[in-house]
């Protein structure tokens, strides 16, 4: 059964490593953070300016001055701080930060993302997101594995707008885990009951299928 | 000591006119100078170019200016949250500029400190740096871009002194720290302006040196874009 | 929240070699990593390059490694108040790339940034920019200068916490603020290490991601260079 | 008479305007702060990350942790800041100093200044003096007309390695006040006593004498 959102902030969580500064984007990535193992030490950044997020505040406790860069109400950790813009991508740009998750509508096999427009259509703009991807060394990717018409998000050449160039090292999808490298998505996991078969389907990039490919443990 | 303070948001705008450039300080809602945005709608300036990050929403912030047709050009880095915004743009009513936020940071940051440009990886190979020079340092590609120019900087903070000494909350320090120094003018509106020498010294977030107007503010909606919550058990 | 904390300078300094790059902060005496320096008096690391605006004095801070003959190489730009580094560069026994003191701190800095190089107008047409690409911005001649690359950095706060967090006090903070990040390995001592959750969030002057290892320093002198003094009437 | 260098530091301080941020360099140019009016409001900066200095420290109140660009003890004024080296630099360079004063060895007609390194003899380092020169648009040079030797600092040329390159506005010395531009110093003010021809016979570089020539008014 394909992954729900939950799900695939679940299996990201995972790429959390003890030690790491990380930066979560708007939507799926926002959630990873309630699946962090406790037992880790883990800051989240956000480039609207503070390091050690904590969880939403209490009812009735929300400050309008803290905030995180998708403009929901925060807390912060012991250990917190707050800072400007340009140290905050300083932490980015200088990859103090670790791990960057982001949410993306197109990603192709050569790495190279694209997440913030639609000629003619919408534009949100890339916020701080071409700063992360062409900073970060370490690059995962949260969408669902085709859009709303059923069509593959991960391809051989993104055709919308680029938002950063042969970045991406890792996507995970509603289908499956995969990473990218030597120009081509290498398939190294599958969602609980979700056939090769269907990954293959549902990807219009080279797929690269190695051996026996595992289930996904969540 | 420099004194810098202006009486009201009357004083700390003169000067301000038609076709100027102004920064204004802010991450979405969160620190935006809202004393100096209603001055501005107010004094009903026109053709002006706003370096902001976000353009507020519909209804407060920039978006007040927008809905007012004021704004000739943009420079953000953020539309989302703004239905006006998005529509003059799509419609080429509003000239926007968008601009990744590291880099909108940095070239507020290079204009307050002097440096005429600088190198940076954002938007390599994206339309961003189409038309701009890009550049090899150590086998990865930088594009250069220039500081700001800007005639006023509005920006707004928790707590200042005549000095023009400046301290921010939380993350609504922002752009605003930034912004401070990197117009000709820079005018600060504070939610408290406190005596001088009552700030430690060792403690200021922006040295007087860098704003030119400083000005008590005054009803301060602050308004919160995402209230997010959690629940006591 | 992530521990820097580690126990002793010994802990601090583990992976120091000889041929290794270091920053060290301060500013003549004011604010240097006296334990860190004491350390590597002590482990006499050999033929390093010191990236430090001073030397210290003959007989303290990085005078001491001088005199010891530990230093292949000075990066700073003041060698005054120091006769055996004058005398070990105009021998030529000791290599000295002098480098104007805002670029130096902005090579730190943009190190610290991620920015591969800046220019700057400092040193234009002297013999600082020899060999350096310079470039005309509106008219006006500036120097591109590269980041800094170094193997540790050793600062000395005044307060910090085990996430690695540091607050300066007065003139102290100069390099040291800027060195933070700005090497693969950022070591921090601080003359009070306070429980994580202390500082105010709003008040911290290097957030702690930008250090590795922290560590609660001993013995302080914090020696003046020029006891100036003026008597009560 | 020729001035003391309190006679020179008095009659740069009239130099120094309402509303001035100013950085003294080492040397004449410190005492300037004692003779600036007390109805003008100025703030000193120093280089080393301080903003607002005042006097020395009352003895026994001294504190390692506040110095100035000379490595002298001070106090701080109310409204005073410090902050790290690259924010003062931005100070700096960023042109928010209004006045930069410093010494010299030599300075040539057309603003060249030397006044850090005499090759294989002596070389104290540029410190902060290359950034300060480079970025001031009012750099005045306070400093002895002639050197030790009597010969003239005021050059055609400068034979030492230079600080910076056709960027000093105004030379205060214990002989006279001179404006440099289109390639000469003009004389504006000649010291209590001191001729027209001693001044010309004191100065290497082009002088421009341009009708009578007042005494300076300390």
């Amino acid at each position: 059964m394909a992954l729900d959102k939950n799900g695939i902030a679940k299996r990201i969580a995972k790429e959390v490593k003890n030690g790491y500064y990380v930066n979560l984007g708007i939507g799926i990535p926002t959630l990873v953070a309630n699946f962090v193992r406790d037992d880790i030490e883990v800051e989240f950044q956000s480039e609207n300016g503070v390091l050690g997020m904590g969880p939403f505040p209490f009812d009735g406790e929300e400050d309008a001055d803290i905030i995180n860069a998708g403009k929901q109400t925060i807390t912060t950790m012991p250990g917190a701080s707050f800072f400007d813009s340009a140290t905050s991508f300083s932490m980015i740009r200088g990859k103090h930060v670790h791990l960057t998750i982001l949410g993306a509508m197109e990603v192709a096999e050569n790495g190279d993302i694209a997440n913030w427009k639609i000629p003619g259509k919408m534009v949100k703009g890339m916020g701080g997101a071409m700063d992360l991807v062409a900073s970060a060394d370490n690059i995962i990717v949260a969408m669902m594995h085709t859009n709303k018409r059923g069509e593959s998000k991960l391809l051989k050449k993104c055709s919308l707008p680029l938002t950063g160039v042969g970045c991406v090292t890792k996507v995970v999808t509603n289908l499956a885990v995969l990473e990218i490298k030597e120009n081509a998505f290498h398939l190294l996991e599958r969602a609980p009951g979700v056939s090769v078969e269907e990954i293959k389907n549902a990807t219009e990039g080279t797929l690269i299928v190695n051996g026996e490919i595992p289930e996904m443990k969540i | 000591m420099i004194n810098k303070k202006v009486n009201n948001v009357e004083e700390a705008l003169n000067g301000v006119k038609d076709g100027m450039t102004f920064m204004l300080g802010g991450f979405g809602l969160c620190g935006i100078p809202e004393n100096a945005i209603s001055e501005l709608v107010k004094l009903n300036v026109r053709d002006v170019t706003c370096i902001s990050n976000n353009a507020g929403v519909d209804d407060f912030g920039l978006g007040l200016l927008l809905q007012n047709k004021q704004i000739k050009k943009m420079i953000s880095s953020y539309v989302g949250e703004n239905d006006e915004f998005e529509r003059q743009m799509l419609s080429g009513e509003l000239e926007v500029e968008l601009t990744p936020q590291g880099t909108l940071a940095e070239k507020c940051r290079a204009a307050q400190a002097g440096f005429p440009a600088f190198y940076t990886p954002a938007g390599f190979g994206t339309e961003v740096a189409e038309g701009k020079e890009t550049r090899d340092f150590d086998g990865k590609m930088y594009v250069l871009e220039p500081a700001f120019k800007a005639d006023f900087a509005f920006v707004k903070a928790w707590k200042g002194d005549a000095a023009g000494n400046l301290v921010f909350k939380g993350t609504a320090r922002n752009f605003n720290a930034n912004m401070c120094g990197a117009a000709k003018i820079t005018v600060a509106e504070v939610e408290e302006l406190v005596p001088v020498g009552e700030l430690d010294p060792n403690q200021i977030h922006i040295p007087g040196i860098f704003v030119q107007r400083i000005f008590q503010g005054k009803n301060y909606e602050k308004r919160i874009e995402q209230r997010t919550v959690r629940q006591k058990n």
